[in-house]
């Protein structure tokens, strides 16, 4: 149901990024990397009085005719990107949300095992195996 | 609380253990198992606030909300002179209580203290706020955190 | 209290906060010393002193009356365990003599989030429990030998500590006592 | 109006579609009369660009109107327009060509032909919406007096018709003043109507510019016109505009149904309010379009609302962002150049444009925008910050592709946008108007309006693309972003290169608000399009330019070190970009592009790859560099894009670097140099030295040891392979800097992960600092510079200082000798260049040549100094070894490539004397006067076994250490030489040492000749190269002495020496020990040798005892402990005395081998001593009143007793004490036995020991008494006088603190005459110190015979 599960790290580099298909992972890598500018922007936003929302969800960065691009940021400013297939209707934006925070508390976990040294790479089984379950939708 | 006891029991164990081995890096070791409590722990904690506006609104989590679940109860004080100084003042610090009051004991104040100055220098940084913490104990259990944001 | 941190469950962010704190001396002791070993050692002894202290705690608030035979003890080890990290370990596996038993963790709070890495394998992560029921049996003059039978971050599907009696200590009336 | 349906008619066949969008259309534009402007005829040179741009200057020209109003009229300018675009005039009627001006230059009445052909086919085929033409004719300088050729008259007639209507007038009245003078050289054809201009090349068209006014202006009023006729219609004559691809839908609807009405008379407001803005009525557009929105929303005319909707954004847009003109002329040069740098300065102006406006904005609008400025530098940080240096470097590439105007134009649009900003301030703006954020809502809403028709893809695109444009300059990202990302929706059939264009489009605009990511990933996109497989004609150049250009995008610059430096970015998109690029420039055939990029990915992402990526990159690498390999220089792009070099610093992995010193025999050391005339040299070396050791406290890259010009200088390196193949370096020398370094190339191969070691050589030629900056590489054929500054992660330092001084000369060394085969383990033996081995025995001497050759072909050896040591001491390797230094210093200097050669004189010393036995020790001890022929028997037996069997048995017997300390000193080292010689010959000796004992056994001597030798510059400044010679010498046992006793002689001024001597060579030895005395010694074999030796005087030994007590008084000065006690001092004297007149002269017989053995050190007893020494005692015995001769024969009678008168004289410097005068008779049965107790037959009247307490020195004592005989017989009298000691050794002791504290005590009469007081504390000491605690026996020799006769 998701293409792809990026997490980003403070200084924009990559930290994990997972995709259905690996033929593409690429060109979603390609995808999430433009994405980063409207994160930025909107990030941003909060602070300088914009309207915007405080919430961590960041909501649709773009959408192309294949794909929806959807953000959300932590408050250790940790980007989450989400992209899903365009074509997938059925998919509400709630349900986009809910799966961020499931990421986000998956994320939590895994940056809380001692092993894992914040700012590098994530590779962790665990997590490769719920972000699956995430990615196929079925948490 | 008596999941209390056992965190006490742990810190009082871990401040042995940095001391128990050669003393000069000692209280560093100290402070830094502290920053990588703080730094994994706010990632917590902060899941469900929403996005801070600024460095005062971080700080004020920080030492409100952070504080009090961590210490069990509120900061007794909180100042700034808004130019990236915070002051927590406690009067009853978790880590102190259990020291019996006493010029001997207050030379031994630091130990008590190197781990709480990493937690929240820890938690900061994780919030993309580089700091200097520092704490003054002057009279068993008080307790006064300095921390310095250190901009750019 | 505010807004935020009524959000938040205290119960779990202490364990959390104890979990984390943990992980973060464990790391440290690995960087401390080279060998692993050492550390399993050094956890059990951190272990063990908790273990002197905690019992105390623990007479004081259940005024219990000394135990007579393993079994008891072996109940006050769970109520402990419940106490403390509340999780509740099943006591099984008894020997014959009925001397030894095992506790059987399905969760283990220290180990939450952990994940050991390969090179780690010899690693025992949570040596303090064993450390702690030594320390706090040895306070009320049992001897005990405590070892990790299975456990979780090896890929076992629970953790299972072995608690065996050695002997009774004669010694100075153990705090708490009468 | 008719002609507005005629004209729909007419193109009724045209595709109802537009071709292909305008991208650079902006809102503003539609509030713009549309001109086209060409340039037509063959050739279309520069000089016609002054022409082009006279003619774009004029964009807005001022008119008032009829009401005197003042219209700002706009004019733009394009180069090609699709002609069905005009069909589109209805819908928008900015989209009509309403004037043509052509530009072109001819040479001759042909070319003007061909160029007012042009013109007019051009006319007609725009000829349905054009107003107005002008032609303008550049022609030549000089007069061409070619004529016109008749022109085809043939030309389109009614395109002549409608020219006619419309300008005829024009022609006349205008035509006139235009330059006669070319006009009259060259005549346009007759069917050219359109008003021309005629100038020649070099004018500067001073007029052009006026001309295009009144051009525009004619414009102006045609089109005014049309907009009041428009205004004028009756609303319910007026008939349907269409859109042209709705002709269709309405063929035979009912036009006069009441929607229907309502659509035609709002639809002709729409148009009425379009014709106004254009005609500079902005206002009343803005309420036009309102209403004709209200009209056409309630029939639901969605394609027309979003048209009335557009139109209200450019109004707006007009009045609120007047300066986007500017941007526009900005922009114009800004689309030429590659976008990279734009955002920034685009940003910059951006805000004070918005600044500008802020005034017209609502307030939460004006900090809306504030926050936009705000906002707009942090985008600019997060984009360009990390990398703005990967920016600059993309800079260089855009300002040399662009030039400069872009920056001026910048600031002119700024300023000009500012004066704007006032004009806003003065001018009320319409109340109607909308308000900035109102804007980007209308321009959604049209943008859906539009998307309802398929056919109006293109009007929707343009309209989001003029969209975007003003959320740029309203700062708004966000919205920006979402525009152009609804362009992409927007399915439009276009060709590829279309969809290009349109990608470009979107990269640029994304730059423009700082988007590097986006712009990066379209521009890729861009790139990727231009050579998809199926296109036709991919553009690998296109491709190649954008992907470098989307470099900025990725974090990534064309400078290896600035990529590792800030190491940020995407690896795997980087990785995957750098791969596509080399492609890219494969496929141009760029192969050292492709290589440099190459290189550049394995050098930047090598951490970022598997270790498989890793070997199959190099493989491909190699792949590529076999077309062109890679050097380190940097490459220059057709657009001056400058690719900097790439370096595979780490390929192969440098672990460590090391540079060596010079090998020891060559190393330079100082020298202290005593030359006067080296005056201006001298302070060189000092300085230098000075200099150094600043050097080394501040820089710990400065080399401590020195380099010598001309000598090969060497740096290892530790190098690691990180590939899983074999990697062959080849190439590969020292990167040098400061002096001049010849460094050699060097051939590697590098097995897979195998550390290995390479040393590097190189030679310094000149002399001074030489920086060794780190190394070149030659491999995967890429040639690369590998500096130490740049190997990461390695705390290399940036580089090495070496010191070069002057060139040394250099020697080679030979000797007459045979080399060793051993090591030589002294220290420093690495200087060792040759070396000299020797066997002798003892006390043979040999001499060795050695020859120096200086090698170097310039330098002399002017100084050439030379010193010995060994693993003996001193004074015996002066012994050994004799060097005529005087000779040699002759020889010097060496001339180049000349050589001398000098002698050392070897002498194979040692020490041929043994120790005393224990045997005979003991019997002196006892004080027995009874040695000789036993002792020396018994100890020659026990040496054919083994001498030194017995020895440490004699080591250990204490009264000898009493004896003699020193002795007992060596003796100690002695024993354990026996145990190993090993030792013997490692321990420098230490006292009378080795040499001394080991005679017995072969011994090894090692030594060095060690030759320090300078020459030149580097002699003035103070070096020179040190060398050695190491001699191995074996020195073989040949005569020993065993054993050795002292016997009185016939003469009392002689003793006799006899000497075991035992031959220990394998051969037979004939021995001399006197003069003309041989005797022949088997080998194995002793004899026993008697030499007679002269005593050793009185005079001596005094003066030997004078000699001691300086030396005591000295110790005691120092406060020394050990006093020396005299027999030291005597014994010394004796040992001295008799091994300087005794020589023992050996031969190997049959040999030519002799030596000689000298018996210094021997060691002798007191007893032995005193025979050795001249009695101290004379005797005078008289017998019957006649005095005893030597061997004088006494006769007596028996029974008859006779007077025996001894008399004893000290003839010795000091008294002497307790002396014990002893007669004994004997009889000597002459076999050894001799009889003592005589009782019977013989009596001695009075005692036959007397005591004596002291002899005073020169004094005399008598001691008389009778003998009686018994019975006749031969008897023998023995005369002896012992002096025996009594003082305790303590008392020594105090006697020595007593001599050491008496200050007086200082030279030897003082002494005397203390002694000869009474004091006995001073007797004592003065006992103590001569003739301390020792039995000395003398005896008067030979016995005096008595012979008894019977009474007659």
């Amino acid at each position: 149901m998701a293409f792809c599960i990026a997490i980003i790290g403070k200084d924009n580099a990559p930290l994990y990024l997972v995709t259905s298909d690996v033929e593409k992972e690429l060109d979603l890598q390609y995808r999430v990397h433009a994405a980063l500018d409207v994160v930025e922007e909107k990030c941003q936003l909060l602070g300088k009085g914009a309207p915007e929302t405080k919430e961590l969800y960041l909501g649709l960065l773009y959408s192309t005719e294949t794909h929806k691009i959807y953000g959300f940021v932590t408050n250790s400013k940790i980007k989450f990107i989400i992209v899903i297939d365009s074509s997938n209707v059925a998919l509400r934006e709630n349900e986009v949300r809910a799966m961020f925070r499931n990421l986000h508390i998956l994320w939590n976990d895994a940056v809380c095992n001692p092993f894992y040294i914040p700012g590098e790479q994530l590779n962790s089984k665990k997590f490769d195996r719920a972000v699956q379950k995430l990615m196929s939708g079925n948490v | 609380m008596s999941e209390e006891i056992v965190f006490d029991c742990l810190h009082a164990e871990i401040v042995n253990y940095c001391l128990g081995n050669n003393k000069e890096h000692d209280l560093a070791t100290l402070e830094y198992i502290g920053f990588t409590t703080g730094y994994r722990l706010i990632e917590r904690l902060t899941r469900d606030s929403s996005r801070f506006k600024d460095e005062l609104e971080t700080m004020k989590f920080i030492c409100t909300d952070f504080w009090t679940l961590i210490y069990k109860k509120q900061v007794d004080n909180l100042r700034t002179n808004n130019h990236g100084m915070y002051v927590v003042q406690d009067k009853a610090f978790r880590f102190l209580t259990r020291i019996s009051p006493g010029a001997k004991q207050l030379e031994h104040a630091p130990k008590f203290v190197a781990f709480t100055c990493g937690l929240v220098r820890g938690a900061l940084s994780n919030l993309g706020i580089n700091s200097t913490v520092t704490a003054d104990v002057q009279s068993i259990p008080a307790c006064r955190f300095h921390i310095e944001v250190n901009r750019n | 209290m505010s807004r935020q941190a009524l959000r938040l469950d205290a119960k779990k962010v202490n364990s959390e906060f104890l979990t984390l704190t943990y992980g973060a001396l464990v790391t440290q002791m690995l960087r401390d010393f080279e060998n692993v070993e050492d550390v399993n050692k050094q956890l059990e002894r951190i272990g063990y002193n908790m273990g002197m202290r905690l019992i105390e705690d623990f007479l004081a608030r259940t005024s219990a009356p000394r135990c007579l035979e393993m079994r008891e003890t072996a109940d006050r080890i769970q109520q402990a365990f419940r106490m403390y990290l509340n999780i509740q370990p099943t006591i099984s596996n008894w020997s014959a003599a009925s001397d030894e038993f095992s506790l059987l963790f399905d969760t283990n709070p220290l180990t939450e989030f952990v994940e050991l890495p390969a090179d780690l394998s010899n690693l025992r992560y949570s040596a303090i429990l064993s450390g702690c029921i030594r320390g706090a049996l040895e306070m009320v003059q049992l001897e005990v030998q405590c070892w990790f039978v299975q456990d979780q971050l090896k890929g076992d599907n629970v953790t299972e500590l072995r608690v065996k009696f050695v002997r009774r200590l004669e010694e100075a009336i153990p705090a708490g006592e009468d | 109006m008719r002609a507005a349906v005629g004209l729909m008619l007419s193109h009724g066949s045209v595709e109802p579609v537009m071709s292909r969008p305008d991208y650079e259309q902006t809102a503003l534009h539609h509030g713009c009369l549309l001109v086209l402007l060409r340039g037509v005829g063959p050739s279309k040179p520069r000089t016609l660009q002054r022409a082009f741009e006279k003619v774009r200057r004029v964009n807005n020209i001022k008119v008032n109107d009829s009401s005197g109003a003042t219209r700002s009229v706009w004019v733009r300018y394009i180069h090609d327009h699709p002609v069905e675009h005009n069909d589109w005039g209805d819908f928008q009627s900015h989209r009509r060509v309403l004037g043509l001006i052509t530009i072109g230059k001819f040479e001759n009445q042909t070319e003007l032909n061909e160029l007012c052909r042009q013109h007019e086919s051009l006319k007609v085929r725009y000829g349905s919406t054009l107003y107005e033409t002008r032609a303008i004719f550049v022609g030549p300088e000089a007069d061409a007096s070619n004529h016109t050729d008749g022109v085809d008259g043939t030309v389109n007639a009614h395109a002549q018709q409608q020219e006619l209507e419309t300008i005829g007038e024009h022609c006349n009245d205008v035509s006139t003043p235009t330059k006669p003078r070319l006009q009259d050289e060259y005549t346009t054809p007759s069917n050219f109507k359109a008003q021309a201009f005629f100038y020649r090349e070099q004018d500067s068209c001073a007029d052009l510019e006026p001309r295009i006014c009144d051009f525009v202006n004619a414009l102006f009023w045609v089109l005014e016109s049309r907009r009041l006729e428009r205004a004028r219609e009756k609303p319910d004559k007026v008939s349907l505009l269409l859109a042209p691809f709705e002709k269709r839908d309405f063929v035979g609807l009912d036009m006069e149904s009441r929607n229907n009405r309502k659509r035609c008379v709002g639809r002709v407001m729409k148009n009425l309010a379009d014709l106004s803005l254009q005609a500079g009525l902005v206002e009343d557009s803005l309420s036009l379009y309102h209403n004709a929105n209200e009209t056409l929303r309630s029939v639901g005319d969605s394609l027309w609302v979003g048209a009335c909707e557009e139109g209200l954004c450019s109004a707006s847009a007009m009045l609120l962002y007047p300066q986007l003109h500017e941007m526009e002329t900005l922009h114009r040069n800004a689309s030429l150049q590659e976008a990279g740098t734009s955002p920034l300065r685009n940003m910059s102006e951006k805000w004070r444009a918005s600044d500008a406006t802020k005034k017209v904005n609502t307030p939460d609008a004006n900090n809306i925008s504030n926050n936009m400025l705000n906002n707009v530098a942090d985008t600019r940080i997060t984009s360009n910050s990390s990398s703005c240096s990967s920016v600059s470097s993309i800079l260089t590439t855009n300002s040399s592709a662009s030039g400069t105007p872009t920056t001026s134009s910048s600031s002119t649009s700024t300023i000009s946008a500012a004066t704007f900003g006032h004009q806003q301030r003065n001018g009320e703006l319409p109340g109607n108007i909308l308000k900035a954020e109102e804007i980007t809502n209308y321009y959604r809403k049209a943008i859906i309006n539009y998307s309802k028709y398929r056919h109006a893809a293109i009007i929707e695109t343009e309209a989001a693309l003029k969209a975007t444009r003003v959320c740029i300059e309203q700062n708004r990202p966000l919205d920006v972003a979402m525009f152009l990302q609804n362009i992409l929706y927007i399915n439009l059939s276009m060709t590829e290169a279309e969809r290009v264009k349109r990608f470009e489009i979107i990269t640029e605009l994304y730059q423009q608000i700082g988007y590097q990511r986006k712009a990066a990933f379209f521009q890729r996109l861009a790139a990727l399009k231009h050579v998809q497989q199926g296109s036709q004609a991919p553009d690998w150049n296109q491709s190649y330019r954008l992907m470098l250009c989307s470099f900025t995008g990725y974090l990534l610059s064309l400078d290896p070190l600035e990529v590792l430096e800030n190491a940020a970015g995407w690896p795997a998109l980087q990785i995957d970009l750098v791969q596509s690029l080399i492609t890219a420039a494969r496929r141009l055939g760029h192969s050292a592009l492709a290589t440099r990029h190459m290189t550049f990915l394995l050098q930047t992402q090598w951490d970022n790859m598997s270790s498989t990526e890793q070997s199959e990159m190099a493989v491909q690498l190699q792949n590529l560099s076999a077309q062109c390999e890679g050097s380190p220089v940097p490459l220059v792009l057709e657009n001056g894009t400058v690719i900097p070099p790439a370096n595979l610093t780490d390929l192969p992995y440098c672990m460590e670097l090391q540079v060596k010193d010079l090998p020891a025999h060559l190393r330079p050391q100082r020298i202290k140099i005593a030359k006067a005339d080296s005056g201006p040299f001298l302070f060189t070396p000092i300085h230098l030295n000075s200099l150094d050791r600043r050097d080394k406290k501040k820089e710990k890259n400065k080399i401590a040891f020195h380099w010598v010009q001309n000598d090969l200088s060497e740096v290892s390196v530790r190098l690691r392979n990180p590939l899983p193949f074999e990697l062959i370096i080849t190439d590969m020398r020292l990167l040098t800097n400061g002096v001049v370094f010849e460094s050699l190339p060097q051939t590697i191969i590098l097995q897979p992960h195998v550390p290995t070691n390479v040393s590097l050589h190189g030679t310094p030629i000149e002399t001074g600092q030489l920086d060794l900056q780190g190394y070149s590489t030659h491999t995967l054929g890429v040639k690369s510079n590998c500096r130490l500054k740049h190997m990461r992660g390695r705390s290399f330092p940036p580089n090495f200082l070496v010191d070069v001084i002057p060139a040394l000369p250099r020697i080679d060394v030979k000797t007459s000798l045979p080399q060793t085969a051993t090591f030589s383990n002294m220290n420093s033996a690495d200087i060792v260049v040759t070396s000299a081995s020797l066997t002798l025995y003892n006390g043979e001497s040999a001499s060795c040549t050695i020859t120096i050759t200086n090698e170097s072909s310039t330098l002399q050896v002017e100084h050439f100094e030379l010193n010995i040591n060994s693993n003996v001491d001193q004074e015996v390797q002066k012994k050994i070894f004799r060097i005529d230094e005087k000779d040699l210093q002759d020889k010097l200097p060496i001339a180049p490539l000349a050589s001398i050669s000098f002698v050392v004189h070897i002498y194979a010393e040692a020490d041929f004397v043994c120790p005393i036995p224990a045997a005979s020790l003991h019997s002196t001890a006892a004080g027995g006067g009874e040695y000789g022929p036993s002792s020396l028997t018994h100890y020659s037996s026990n040496l054919s076994t083994s001498g030194h069997a017995s020895l440490p048995s004699r080591v250990s017997s204490p009264q000898h250490r009493r004896i003699d300390p020193q002795c007992a000193s060596f003796r100690s080292t002695m024993s354990a030489a026996q145990h190993s010689l090993a030792t013997l010959s490692l321990q420098p000796a230490s006292g009378t040492g080795p040499p001394s004992i080991g005679s017995q056994y072969t011994q090894h001597i090692e030594a060095q000749l060690r030759i320090k030798y300078s020459g030149g510059e580097a002699l003035t400044a103070g070096y020179c190269r040190q060398c050695a010679v190491s001699f191995n010498l074996e020195l073989l046992p040949s005569a020993q002495i065993t054993s050795w006793d002292v016997l009185p002689a016939e003469i009392a001024s002689q003793f006799y020496l006899v000497l075991d001597i035992s031959n220990l060579t394998a051969q037979e030895m004939s021995l001399n020990y006197t003069h003309n005395k041989n005797i022949l010694i088997e080998a194995k074999e002793s004899c026993r040798v008697p030499i007679p030796v002269d005593r050793c005087s009185l005079e001596q030994v005094c003066a030997a005892r004078a000699a001691e007590y300086a030396e005591n008084m000295e110790r005691e000065l120092c406060f020394r402990t050990q006093l020396l006690s005299f027999s030291d001092a005597l014994s010394k004297l004796c040992s001295t005395h008799i091994a300087e007149r005794v020589k023992i002269n050996w031969l190997l017989t049959g040999t030519d081998i002799q030596g000689i053995a000298s018996l210094r050190g021997i060691v002798l007893t007191q007893a032995m001593i005193d025979l050795t020494t001249v009695s101290p005692l004379q005797w005078f015995i008289s017998f019957q009143d006649t005095p005893v001769q030597q061997h004088g024969e006494v006769v007596c009678v028996v029974g008859q007793h006779s007077m025996l008168s001894i008399k004893l004289c000290n003839q010795s410097l000091q008294p002497l004490t307790n002396l014990e005068l002893t007669i004994k008779f004997y009889q000597d049965y002459l076999n050894g036995i001799e009889n003592y107790n005589l009782e019977t037959r013989v009596a001695i009247s009075g005692p036959n020991i007397i005591s004596i307490p002291i002899l005073e020195k020169h004094e005399q004592t008598q001691h008389i008494c009778s003998v009686i005989f018994f019975t006749p017989g031969r008897f023998k009298t023995s005369i002896e006088c012992v002096s025996r000691p009594q003082i305790s050794t303590n008392a020594t002791n105090d006697a020595a603190l007593l001599t050491r504290s008496c200050p007086g005590a200082t030279n030897l009469g003082q002494l005397e005459t203390l002694a000869s007081s009474q004091q006995p504390h001073l007797n004592i000491m003065l006992e103590s110190s001569y003739d301390e605690q020792q039995t000395h026996v003398w005896k008067f020799i030979p016995p005096i015979e008595v012979t008894v006769v019977e009474q007659q």
